[in-house]
């Protein structure tokens, strides 16, 4: 990778100066999250993210997985503050180096989005203005942070452009973002999260449309801005492969809730919970032809009538009737934990 | 119940160009200049089968995809589905060829109309082409077809805004399968998806491959995935197909250096399962 | 591009003849004698002066006799003469830039208050601000706007002296500002309620959240990622408006007096005399497809998705 | 799995849709205080305009034409809440009695407009080529003819002053500002992949027009209509200025403002009360207009 | 909210003011074109003008003479010289007279020569004329004009006072559509230059200090063109001129608050409403008189129009030679009557069309009489027809008019011979009800040629007698016109037309 001018780190902007700023806190940490789209005409209280909890120290690498629909992405824009029309948090916190981004005014906000805390949406096509040329849309993220002129910030997009394998950037940088492929899209997306190298970057299935060079590529930049820069980042992803191959931590959802999470290696090893195990069993592995995948049966819970007790239980093999409570969370091991009454069978301990 | 698989051509494809205008300045003079999207393709597509088709982001795949369902038109080359030439077909005609080759979009959430529920959009191809489904089974079908993808019924009623990116791609898929076409072009169609959807999906896909013997071209990035499904596997590169050959030929015996490297980089799942605690014990106890 | 200007600017010579012959067809059909009209309201002419009066404007040929007449002299540069033998080219020169002036000031006036308070509407969409404009909006529909501009020449005229009366002689702006108001009073709410529901509909777009998420100011984010994607109505209808300003200002000129071409068309149509009709018409015509033209590449800029050929 | 063979069959078997509730946008409009205002304006504008004689003899005699020019300008009285008009006659029942043909001309213009501006900017917008060029040129043509001389030539040319008659040459006039807005909304959406998609589902023209262009390119225009019906109400004002609107003895808001205008100076009473009605008007329909937009946005459903 | 523009201001000279005046005032200033108004006044001196008393004397004639009414001698003054120092002589008024009156110039007030012999031969109603100047009209000698006309007219000196007969001098004829933005009159006042100019509505008037007649106060005076009554009024309000023209409601609400600035004359015309005598509903008196006896023109007068007109019995008032008569027996309110005279005619059957031109005053007043029609006459199915005058006369004389029609007269010059002669005499182009009378004819002729004004005025008001007996027409009211100014101003006075006088306005 050829290193490019880039402008310098980020100065310690106004975050740090908060009281509660505390440096060694995790840079990100999720806890309690519950996210609901309020009973509306003719519609129940549908609750999307339902008391999901995850941390993610600087420099390490927090994988989210799971269901799709399971609210994923809606933690996600949660944690920016960014959330649908008609969405609303009902608790929980979204600390950043211990300062808590749900309870800071619009003004501060703004100076920690995009410098401090960045985010990589799930599509590329909408999330991108469909009438600026990229280039201009990358630069714009330098200029709302006071952080080049408009030259410069024209010559960094174009750089940016360069270190996400886009061919030709200079040009492509004029060009409008229906002129792209989708994976082009999503790599002038990423560009833009990267530009300012925040602290905490929140990707959305980052690498969905890339073809697994190109991922692999984007993959080794993120490992490189991790290792020279600290960045904290999520990444949430269905590819397990990828999440195997560049997670410290993982995070299964399920239901709007964190069914497991346990360090990358654990997970693969001992999953203690079924829906893990029913992902892990699911992925399609080389050399398998001709056998039909495994599936789980049954559909996720409709978010405006979740059952009570466990989320899994109507789909889950092991389930008992002691699953109709809720079930709590079981360390498991080395901050490892679960949320399933029959953790043991399923690690088979 | 199915013809000979692999053996008739349904789908052919000669020395396909796409070029598309690449000022990025509007007021442009046209025929500047241009970015070739698709450079001269041949490719066959026979009965029942599904051509994996692999390549770089940006190398005319989701292009080449809409030339083959007539969503854009070629700059030259031809397209022959089911002996007929579609780049020629116009109006009515083309139109009721549109039954027989269907798209599933790269892009979940374009291509769904913001101001129809999910019923009207999965709906909407049963009442274009009116002799597929009698008019009083539509209700029934569309709660088929949103049940087989994954979807639950109660989401009829509900708009695509309201759905995860995942289940949006799944709402584009069952619009595509409501018209049982003959052939089925999908651009990326599970990469939104978890891996047990994914499954479900593919799983899906072959049901129907063997059940009712559609054809496939199946774009995807997963190479796990494609080996799953694919009988043949086209490699794509700079808007041209670099290498063309049977899953196992491509996998175990690459000749492209692209596809070489394409596979190397593939991330493998293995070493993380390698030193599982519990032996695999199949997907049996999940049943 | 080129090719699509080209033939842009082809079709625009059969346009402009056959608006030419419209309405000179228009005028001559206008029920009504040419005549009477220059003796004044309580006299009647004698046939052999009316006669007369006929020879002389040409009144009494058939229509496609004065029509080639009137396109001869066209292609001299001659744009004909009133019936007080003043040649219609130097009225128009006189009129032209009183128009152009009124019609600017108050379009710039449109623009800016409309597309703010459209904006401001749709952010605070069913708060105070959207009510406000609403009412506004129903307020100013509902009183025809020359009793506002009587109204407003009363108050801030005379009784506050803010403004002239009447007339040019204070020049721009002074002069132009209260009738432009008045004028610009009937645009606003069109262009605020039509960007209020054009902003609505992309307020709530995934690349909004995308701006916010990049940490843009407020400003940045309604301008940049929400007007400007929501131009392309607000731009028609602002092209349209400018259209119309420098043809629909009859009124507002007649009551505070500007001499532009608005009571120019007024006399013409009143005398019957089509040249002035025709030629103050032909240049309208001309600035509207000029504008439309304007307006047709403007979209492309706008949004780069659209083709326009 | 369930086979997509039998797909009768299979249909049978599968668990039955929920159905889609019918009239949805309007049973969630009617929890509006908004929706239900205005549609109860509405309604009662409408109830007005087609039995203006029931309200008017609310206060008193209720007869528009009964006048007496002793009372010319007069003030609110028993009997007459509104006072008089310039000719003495009962301000409250002429407005009443007026909004028949108010609301008619309203109405009728923005209609015919709306249904214009509609087909004809889809046409030009949707196929564009040599439709939209005649199309965007006939309204270049319609845009620099003086609208005065239309108007004249053509409410002569019709000779009577109906409400039909004033109507259609109002929309005559008005349809090409709709239209070129139409066709500019229709020109961004009608690539768009939703539109795409339809069209690859097989749909003809009418189907992809009618099912997603329309909805979604409307607004614009269905926002200029719902105001439309007030500005119409007062070109119409302007037209009888002009002489070739509606005639004496036809009472309509119009004609009452046109009237006003002379006298409002002393008369408040004149401009206020048609103003008053015509403001109730224009909020109900714009209010109304507003609500619907709503419901059809799937974003704040 | 003045801005100083327009401010009145005194001076050793005589000051200057300014007057806001309508658009048509200063459209043209040649005399064959622009018509009567107070800037044609202030340009041009004809031959005679209308004295205090109403009667016509010598301005730039010394007398005006005839044995047998046809053949008129004028003497001019000596010393009367254009604005360029040209002298006012008999071939300066020859010349203008023959350029008014040829057909191809295209003047539209040429038609006021038609009286003078030799007129039709400029105008034939077909081809081009062979003669150029009149054969009716010769300048004997410098000072010496000689008129034939082809009829005998004993109102000649009268016709004479309008400033269509001004002289012109000899530049004129060079480039007669210059000379009409710019003229070099005869008046008290001349233009000063650039004159009329496309876009620059106002024109200033320079007193002329070799003028021999009585000498203009003001030194200077600023005329601005007005494209409505109501701005020019609101301009004065605000103080952008001094003397501004008014009528209807805001000269009523003038006169209620400044009275004394407000200056008020009985116009020397009729508002009347005409009977179309071509349809058969009308030929019977009886309808007629029902709708005139219908009407209550006092009320019209005193509610609508807030006093500003006066019920009229006659076809002039008394500010006219001559009028003032209550000739019309019919002009009354008798509602009773009126239904009964209409039931004795058959009643009414069938629409009943108002017309009017499309002036909102007088359709205000039209629809004040349609309601009395309805009331009174109980007549339900009432429409009002109202079209611009260019319209509605042409309909008028093809008698395509199938109602009533509610019009202004105005004398061309105040006598009621004028009147009577427009209204009444067959042929003639304002005779609008298509009107027939031996009786009338023979009357009229014969005031015609009478000697002496007494003489003149019996006969004319017995002809208006007996017209009005016929009832062609009901006369409804004269108006009243006015003009307001400011208090700096003195002198401002309406004539018998409703123009104020410029000559005479002085500023303290
Ligand atoms: N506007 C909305 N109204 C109601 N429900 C919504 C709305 N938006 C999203 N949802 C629901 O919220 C849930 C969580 O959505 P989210 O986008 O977070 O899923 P996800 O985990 O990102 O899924 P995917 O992997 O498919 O992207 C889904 O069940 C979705 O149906
Ligand atoms: N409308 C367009 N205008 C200009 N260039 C385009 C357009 N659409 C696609 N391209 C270009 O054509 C090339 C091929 O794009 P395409 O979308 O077919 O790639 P792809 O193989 O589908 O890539 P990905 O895997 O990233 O989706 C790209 O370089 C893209 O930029
Ligand atoms: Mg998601
Ligand atoms: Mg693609």
């Amino acid at each position: 990778m050829t290193p490019s001018p880039r402008p310098s780190p980020p100065s310690p902007g106004p975050l740090t100066a908060l009281p509660a700023y505390d440096a060694d806190a995790p840079a990100l940490a999720v806890d309690d999250l519950r996210v609901e789209f309020p009973a509306a005409r003719g519609r129940r209280t549908s609750t999307v993210v339902d008391g999901a909890s995850f941390q993610v120290t600087a420099g390490q690498t927090l994988a989210v997985v799971g269901e799709s629909g399971s609210g994923k992405s809606m933690t996600a824009r949660t944690a920016l503050g960014i959330l649908p029309a008609g969405a609303a948090v009902r608790s929980g916190s979204v600390r950043v180096h211990g300062v808590d981004l749900l309870t800071l005014d619009e003004r501060r906000l703004r100076t920690v989005r995009g410098r401090h805390v960045a985010m990589v949406f799930q599509d590329a096509l909408v999330a991108l203005n469909p009438v600026i040329p990229v280039g201009r849309q990358i630069a714009e993220v330098f200029q709302v942070h006071g952080r080049a002129g408009r030259r410069a910030a024209a010559r960094h997009a174009v750089d940016l452009l360069d270190r996400v394998r886009i061919p030709d950037a200079a040009r492509r940088a004029g060009h409008y973002p229906h002129q792209f492929s989708g994976g082009m899209r999503q790599r002038v997306v990423i560009a833009m999260a990267l530009a300012l190298t925040p602290q905490v970057l929140i990707a959305d299935e980052p690498t969905t449309a890339l073809d697994v060079t190109v991922q692999a590529q984007i993959l080794a930049l993120l490992q490189e801005l991790q290792d020279e820069h600290r960045l904290a980042l999520v990444l949430v992803s269905h590819d397990l492969a990828v999440v195997a191959q560049s997670a410290d931590h993982v995070a299964v959802m399920y239901a709007g809730q964190v069914v497991e999470s346990a360090p990358g290696y654990e997970l693969y090893r001992r999953p203690a919970h079924p829906y893990t195990r029913a992902l892990l069993d699911a992925v399609p592995r080389r050399g398998r032809r001709g056998h039909p995948l495994a599936t789980l049966p049954g559909a996720p819970p409709d978010p405006a009538r979740p059952a009570d007790g466990c989320r899994f239980r109507p789909r889950c093999p092991l389930a008992r009737a002691q699953c109709a409570t809720p079930p709590p969370v079981h360390n498991v091991g080395a901050q490892h934990t679960s949320s399933c009454h029959r953790w043991q069978e399923v690690t088979g301990s | 119940m199915t013809a000979e698989p692999h053996s008739t051509p349904v789908l052919d494809v000669r020395d396909l160009v796409k070029r598309h205008p690449a000022g990025n300045r509007p007021l442009a003079r046209r025929g500047g200049h241009q970015i070739t999207a698709v450079d001269g393709v041949d490719l066959t597509l026979r009965h029942g089968e599904t051509l994996g088709l692999v390549g770089e982001s940006g190398s005319g795949k989701s292009s080449l995809a809409r030339l083959l369902t007539a969503v854009d038109r070629p700059t030259s080359g031809e397209i022959t589905v089911l002996g007929r030439r579609l780049d020629l077909l116009r109006g009515r005609r083309l139109r009721e060829m549109r039954r027989n080759i269907q798209l599933v979009f790269q892009d979940p959430y374009t291509s769904l109309d913001p101001r129809m529920t999910v019923y009207d959009i999965v709906r909407e191809p049963l009442l274009i082409h009116r002799e597929v489904t009698p008019r009083a089974d539509h209700r029934a079908r569309v709660a088929e077809l949103l049940e087989l993808v994954g979807l639950s019924p109660d989401h009829a009623s509900r708009r695509p805004h309201e759905f995860s990116g995942g289940q949006r791609q799944r709402i584009g898929i069952a619009r595509a399968l409501a018209l049982q076409p003959g052939i089925l072009v999908c651009d990326e169609p599970v990469s939104a998806l978890d891996v047990s959807v994914q499954a479900q999906i593919v799983n899906l896909f072959t049901a129907l491959r063997s059940e009712l013997g559609i054809s496939y071209i199946f774009i995807a990035h997963d190479l796990a995935v494609v080996e799953h499904v694919a009988d043949r596997i086209a490699v794509m590169r700079r808007g041209r197909i670099v290498e063309t050959g049977t899953v196992a030929d491509i996998y175990d015996r690459p000749q492209h250096p692209y596809t070489q490297e394409l596979l190397a980089s593939s991330p493998d799942l293995e070493p993380a399962l390698r030193g599982r605690a519990v032996p695999d014990p199949g997907y049996e106890w999940l049943r | 591009m080129a090719r699509f200007l080209v033939r842009r600017l082809l079709t625009m010579i059969p346009v402009v003849l056959g608006t030419t012959f419209i309405i000179y067809a228009a005028v001559y059909a206008l029920p009504g004698d040419p005549v009477q009209s220059l003796a004044g309201p309580d006299r009647a002419v004698s046939p052999a002066a009316a006669a007369a009066l006929r020879s002389h404007y040409h009144l009494d040929s058939s229509l496609l006799v004065q029509y080639g007449h009137y396109l001869s002299g066209l292609l001299h540069g001659d744009f004909g003469i009133d019936f007080g033998d003043v040649p219609v080219s130097s009225l128009i020169a006189a009129g032209w830039p009183v128009t152009v002036r009124l019609a600017l000031t108050t379009w710039v006036i449109q623009a800016v208050a409309g597309t703010g308070l459209g904006v401001l509407a749709a952010v605070r969409a069913g708060r105070f601000p959207d009510l406000a404009v609403l009412g506004g909006s129903t307020l100013i529909l509902a009183v025809p706007y020359f009793v506002t501009a009587y109204v407003a020449q009363i108050v801030f005229g005379d009784r506050l002296g803010w403004f002239p009366v009447s007339g040019v002689d204070a020049g721009w702006p002074r002069s132009y500002l209260l009738p432009a108001l008045c004028l610009a009073l009937l645009g606003v709410p069109e262009v605020a309620r039509l960007t209020r529901a054009a902003v609505l509909e992309n307020l709530g777009a995934e690349f909004v959240d995308t701006a916010v998420a990049k940490g843009a100011g407020r400003i940045r984010v309604l301008v940049r990622h929400v007007l400007r994607p929501s131009l392309i109505p607000i731009v028609s209808m602002l092209g349209l408006t400018l259209g119309t300003l420098l043809s629909g200002t009859i009124l507002i000129e007649g009551i505070f007096n500007l001499p532009g071409l608005g009571y120019q068309t007024f006399q013409g149509v009143q005398q019957h005399n089509g040249p002035v009709v025709v030629g103050i018409s032909t240049l309208l015509v001309l600035t509207f497809l000029f504008i439309n033209l304007v307006v047709d590449v403007l979209y492309v800029v706008i949004d780069p998705r659209i083709r326009l050929d | 799995m369930t086979s997509l063979l039998s797909a009768p069959e299979a249909a049978s078997a599968s668990s039955a849709l929920e159905p889609v509730p019918a009239n949805g946008p309007l049973r969630s409009l009617l929890r509006r205080p908004r929706f239900v205002f205005s549609a109860f304006v509405v309604v009662l504008l409408c109830a007005v305009a087609a039995g203006p004689g029931f309200f008017a003899g609310w206060f008193g005699h209720g007869d528009p034409h009964a006048c007496d020019l002793d009372h010319s300008g007069h003030g609110p009285t028993a009997g007459h809440p509104f006072g008089y008009d310039i000719q003495g006659c009962d301000l409250y029942s002429n407005v009443i009695h007026g909004t028949r043909d108010s609301l008619g001309i309203g109405l009728l213009t923005t209609a015919v407009t709306l249904v214009t501006a509609v087909v004809l900017g889809c046409l030009a917008g949707y196929f564009g080529g040599l439709l939209d060029l005649l199309i965007s040129r006939l309204m270049d043509v319609f845009f620099g003819f003086p609208v005065l001389i239309g108007m004249i030539v053509v409410l002569e040319t019709f000779s009577v002053h109906s409400v039909t008659s004033v109507s259609l040459v109002l929309a005559l006039f008005s349809w090409p500002v709709l239209t070129r807005i139409m066709r500019s909304s229709v020109l961004t959406v009608r690539d768009l992949d939703y539109v795409v998609a339809a069209r690859e589902l097989g749909a003809g023209h009418l189907r992809i027009l009618v099912r997603h262009v329309i909805p979604n390119a409307i607004a614009p225009v269905a926002v200029l209509t719902s105001m439309s019906i007030g500005g119409v109400i007062t070109a119409e004002a302007s037209l009888t200025f002009l002489g070739v609107g509606l005639r004496a003895p036809a009472v309509s808001w119009g004609v009452q403002l046109n009237t006003a205008q002379q006298y409002f100076t002393d008369h408040l009473g004149l401009l206020l009360f048609p103003s008053l009605f015509l403001s109730l008007a224009v909020l109900g329909f714009v209010l109304l207009g507003d609500c619907l937009r709503d419901a059809f946005d799937p974003r704040l459903r | 909210g003045a801005d100083g523009v327009g401010r009145a201001a005194p001076g050793p000279d005589g000051g200057s003011f300014s007057i806001g005046v309508p658009a048509w005032y200063v459209a043209h200033l040649t005399p064959g074109r622009a018509g009567k108004s107070s800037v044609a006044d202030a340009i041009w001196t004809p031959l005679t003008r209308i004295d205090d008393r109403g009667r016509a004397v010598g301005a730039v004639a010394q007398s005006v003479r005839s044995s047998d009414l046809r053949h008129w001698t004028i003497e001019l003054r000596h010393g009367w010289t254009f604005h360029n120092g040209e002298p006012v002589t008999a071939r300066s008024f020859a010349d203008a007279w023959n350029a008014a009156a040829y057909g191809p110039n295209a003047m539209p007030y040429g038609y006021l020569f038609s009286d003078i012999q030799g007129y039709t031969d400029l105008n034939p109603l077909k081809g081009k004329p062979k003669r150029t100047t009149l054969s009716g009209v010769r300048a004997v000698d410098a000072h010496t004009l000689k008129v034939t006309l082809s009829r005998p007219l004993s109102v000649f000196p009268y016709t004479l006072t309008s400033t269509v007969f001004a002289p012109m001098p000899k530049t004129a004829f060079k480039d007669l559509a210059g000379f009409d933005r710019l003229p070099i009159g005869n008046g008290p006042y001349e233009v000063a230059a650039p004159g009329i100019k496309p876009g620059v509505q106002q024109l200033t008037l320079r007193r002329y200090d070799g003028y021999a007649g009585p000498e203009g106060s003001a030194a200077r005076i600023t005329v601005k063109s007005y494209q409505d009554d109501a701005t020019a009024f609101t301009s004065f309000q605000s103080g952008a001129v001094d003397v501004a023209l008014a009528s209807g409601s805001r000269l009523a609400q003038a006169r209620r608050t400044d009275a004394d600035d407000v200056a008020l004359s009985t116009a020397g015309g009729v508002v009347y409403l005409g009977f179309p005598l071509w349809d058969k509903r009308f030929r019977d008196r009886r309808v007629r008189q029902a709708f005139s006896l219908a009407i209550n023109r006092h009320a019209v007068t005193r509610s609508l129009l807030q006093g500003l007109a006066s019920p009229a019995a006659g076809i002039a008032p008394d500010t006219v030679t001559g009028g003032g008569q209550r000739a019309c027996a019919d002009c009354r309110y008798d509602p009773t009557r009126a239904r009964r005279l209409l039931s004795e005619a058959g009643g009414w059957h069938g629409r009943l069309t108002l017309w009017t031109q499309a002036d909102p005053a007088m359709q205000t007043v039209l629809e004040a009489v349609l309601n009395q029609l309805r009331t009174n006459l109980g007549i339900t199915s009432i429409t009002l027809e109202a079209q611009p005058t260019d319209q509605l006369y042409p309909n008028l004389s093809a008698h395509k008019a199938d109602g009533p029609f509610l019009l202004y007269m105005g004398a061309s010059y105040p006598a009621l011979y004028a009147q009577a002669q427009q209204l009444f005499t067959t042929g003639s182009g304002t005779n609008t009800t298509g009107y027939r009378s031996g009786t009338f004819t023979s009357l009229l002729d014969r005031a015609a040629a009478a000697r002496t004004t007494p003489r003149i005025t019996a006969l004319t008001r017995r002809a208006e007698r007996t017209a009005l007996d016929d009832l062609p027409l009901a006369p409804l009211y004269h108006p009243v016109t006015g003009a307001v100014h400011g208090p700096d101003l003195t002198g401002v006075h309406l004539d018998f037309l409703g123009d104020v006088q410029l000559a005479r306005i002085s500023v303290r």
